[in-house]
């Protein structure tokens, strides 16, 4: 089986799930999975990635990761992901020292959105931001790319 | 030890203290340090699809439509331009207002609005002025629509009227007085060029470039609990920060202060509603 | 009623470029309020965008992306006059879609 | 009360400057009287904190530039006031001198009364070199006994100065965080061994 992001949880039904197919997002015969709650509970990236069911993800320069090296706030870290990868499927976020590691995961239709995601992220310290792509083959592709968290203002 | 005693010992050891001193109290440059200088590539970033904008929409709804006891908008309300007149007005703000007989700033002028026009109770409105994570008070959203009506135009205020004078030389002495548990003023942060506190640059509010830095980005939304906040609350938290007592909100003291900020950054282009730190 | 988001959509040859943000306070249910009670968790958990109705992007997300949310991503193949639909739907099950129609680059 | 150290301020001031006039003119007199009406007490603070002590009438009137016998005179009352450590001893914990530098809390009216607050150092200076968020309205005080030495003249100068630094230097802009009472004996003693213990990391 060798479609990466299969979840086992059926729930998404309906239209949303029918136009997820027709943009092939998902294929036929399985319904857009559900927010994946083992994953998002996960306290550690090693089970997020277990119950995302990623295994061994190679490490590559064709992830594209632009964020801060310091933020200037923890609250509000810009971050833009470009895959440079061919046949990027989804995106998993996670923010390692976070005490949910994992923060998002982005799907992209095929031949209609460019592996492309722009989101701010809640940083609770320094740490590595965490990108693994899909591929519609199956594959699991990741970079890394450090932001420093500091105290800003007064502290008072 | 005795105080006698104390003054002896003092006194010995005064007569080192020039050299001590001299060893202790060099500056360090003033540079653009690569901290600032990464938390300018990404401000644009942050400028560039800013949560203020929600606020903005929301105080726009507020603005036309018919609210408080009176059931009235605040269409009628004159910012200084002319009844309804919106563009262009925070940017001339602080001005004297004959019918209120008081120089104004703009959320001052907003909530005398709400109270003339609405029939709004200016006590209940000052009792829970600022954000807060659960609640954005009408008078931050209104003010923060007025003051992106305001995008792209030259600060402007007027200093004809004797009043209007008088708050600038009245926030000038303000902004350089000494008081407090830690005898700090305005200026003790905000009256040099080129420091920090932390990594936060500190612009030079005396100086037309450092006094729109101050101006710019407010109203601005805090990335510090994702908040909507105005001058008149940067202005609070300023002197909660000085060490002072509290200042009251919409007081002369605060719009003083602002007149001198906005007078000083007079002919800067305004960009509105900011995000801050 | 949730407030309405702010979507932008800008479009360069066929490629539409879409910012957009939410109005949510996206509470980690670890945050103390002022009595020093805890905020319960209240945050968007699914993203997903349309162009004339089909699907072309969606996110799972978590408590870690910031209050007041922005997203941006890149559809292919858009034109003026699409219809561009979002939704968020967040853990209390509140909904919220909003469209724009693109405009000519 | 401790900040309102009493001085002879008329004295001091005679030789360079008259009694402020207490007609209405006077746009000093006019702010104070403007903040009084204006601010309110909360917290911990009240409305004397808006009136000047001393030290700040001085550095108000002159633009922080006072004549150099004022100010000679003015920070030999500040020295004698400070109260020096019974034991004699300066130095105390760095670990925790590091802690009290990084905080930034106290005075303020959303601290609460009694509790000890911070020392609020990094805000301004530049301290350990693990701390990249540092201020830079003071000088850098990494390797400051490395650089300066760690003898008792040094140790007996960094607890007045932390104490009061008006007695160093009238019109600094530095807080007297002793004379205030915004940091005990031990605190200071606790900064001190940050900036001159040579295992602190400042001197390491």
């Amino acid at each position: 089986m060798t479609e990466p992001f299969r979840r086992t949880a059926l729930k998404r039904t309906g239209a949303l799930a029918a136009a997820a197919m027709a943009a092939g997002l998902a294929r036929p015969g399985e319904a857009l999975a559900d927010w994946n709650k083992g994953a998002f509970e996960s306290k550690t990236v090693a089970d997020a990635l277990k119950h995302l069911k990623i295994a061994a993800p190679a490490d590559t320069k064709d992830i594209v990761i632009r964020a801060p090296d310091i933020a200037e706030n923890g609250a509000v870290v810009p971050i833009e992901i470009q895959s440079n990868i061919p046949g990027t499927k989804s995106m998993v976020v996670l923010i390692e020292k976070n005490p949910f590691p994992y923060a998002a995961n982005f799907d992209f239709a095929q031949g209609a959105a460019l592996p492309f995601v722009a989101l701010r992220v809640k940083m609770g310290e320094t740490s590595n931001i965490r990108v693994v792509v899909a591929t519609v083959d199956g594959k699991f592709l990741t970079a890394v790319k450090e932001v420093k968290v500091t105290i800003g203002g007064c502290g008072g | 030890m005795t105080r006698a005693l104390a003054l002896c010992a003092v006194a010995a050891f005064a007569a080192a203290i020039p050299a001590l001193q001299a060893a202790a109290q060099s500056k360090p440059p003033v540079e653009r340090d690569a901290t600032t200088e990464e938390f300018e590539k990404f401000r644009e970033v942050l400028e560039a699809d800013n949560p203020a904008e929600l606020f903005e929409v929301k105080g726009a709804e507020l603005w036309k439509t018919p609210r408080g006891p009176k059931n009235a908008s605040l269409a009628a309300c004159d910012l200084g331009l002319g009844p309804g007149v919106v563009k262009g007005a925070y940017v001339q703000l602080p001005r004297y207002f004959a019918d209120a007989g008081k120089v104004m700033d703009a959320e001052r002028r907003i909530v005398y609005c709400m109270v003339t026009l609405q029939g709004f109770d200016e006590a209940a409105l000052a009792k829970a002025p600022f954000s807060t994570e659960t609640r954005t008070p009408d008078p931050v959203a209104l003010t923060t629509f007025v003051a992106g009506q305001s995008r792209g135009m030259k600060i402007a205020p007027p200093q004809t009227e004797p009043q209007e004078r008088a708050a600038y030389a009245l926030g000038r002495e303000i902004f350089f007085y000494r008081a407090g548990s830690y005898d700090f003023a305005c200026a003790s942060c905000h009256g040099e060029d080129g420091r920090r506190i932390r990594t936060q640059q500190l612009p030079n509010l005396t100086r037309a470039d450092g006094a729109i830095r101050g101006y710019q980005g407010w109203p601005g939304y805090r990335m510090t609990g994702g908040v909507m906040h105005t001058l008149q609350w940067r202005l609070n938290d300023c002197f909660r920060q000085e060490r002072f007592p509290e200042p009251q909100y919409l007081s002369d003291s605060l719009t003083a202060l602002l007149t001198y900020l906005a007078v000083n950054a007079k002919g800067q282009v305004y960009k509105g509603p900011g995000i801050k730190r | 009623m949730a407030d309405p988001m702010k979507i932008r959509a800008k479009l360069e040859g066929d490629l539409l470029d879409v910012r957009v943000l939410m109005a949510h306070p996206m509470e980690t249910g670890q945050r103390k309020d002022g009595a020093g009670n805890l905020v319960p968790a209240h945050f968007i958990q699914t993203i997903t965008a349309q162009l004339n109705g089909k699907l072309v992007f969606q996110a799972d997300t978590s408590q870690a992306i910031s209050r007041n949310p922005v997203f941006g991503f890149k559809v292919k193949g858009a034109k003026a006059g699409d219809k561009l639909s979002i939704t968020w739907t967040d853990n209390k099950g509140d909904k919220r879609t909003d469209e724009v129609v693109v405009g000519a680059g | 009360m401790k900040r309102f150290t009493p001085l002879l301020l008329a004295v001091a001031l005679a030789p360079w400057m008259i009694a402020p006039p207490a007609g209405a003119d006077d746009p000093r007199t006019d702010a104070v009287t403007a903040l009084k009406r204006d601010f309110r007490p909360r917290g911990i603070t009240t409305l004397d904190l808006l009136v000047e002590d001393g030290v700040q009438a001085v550095c108000n009137r002159s633009d922080d530039k006072p004549p150099k016998a004022v100010a000679q005179r003015l920070e030999q009352d500040q020295l004698a006031g400070i109260e020096w450590p019974a034991d004699g001893k300066f130095v105390g914990d760095w670990k925790s001198g590091e802690r009290i530098a990084q905080n930034g809390r106290g005075m303020t009216w959303s601290d609460p009364a009694g509790a000890p607050g911070g020392g609020s150092c990094y805000n301004c200076h530049r301290i350990g070199p693990q701390e990249t968020s540092f201020g830079t309205v003071g000088p850098s005080l990494f390797q400051f006994g490395k650089i300066r030495g760690y003898g008792p003249d040094m140790q007996r100068y960094v607890y007045g100065k932390i104490y009061n630094a008006k007695a160093y230097s009238l019109c600094t802009q530095m807080p007297r965080f002793g004379h205030v009472g915004a940091l005990t004996e031990q605190q200071i003693k606790d900064l001190v061994a940050l900036l001159l213990d040579p295992a602190s990391p400042v001197n390491r």
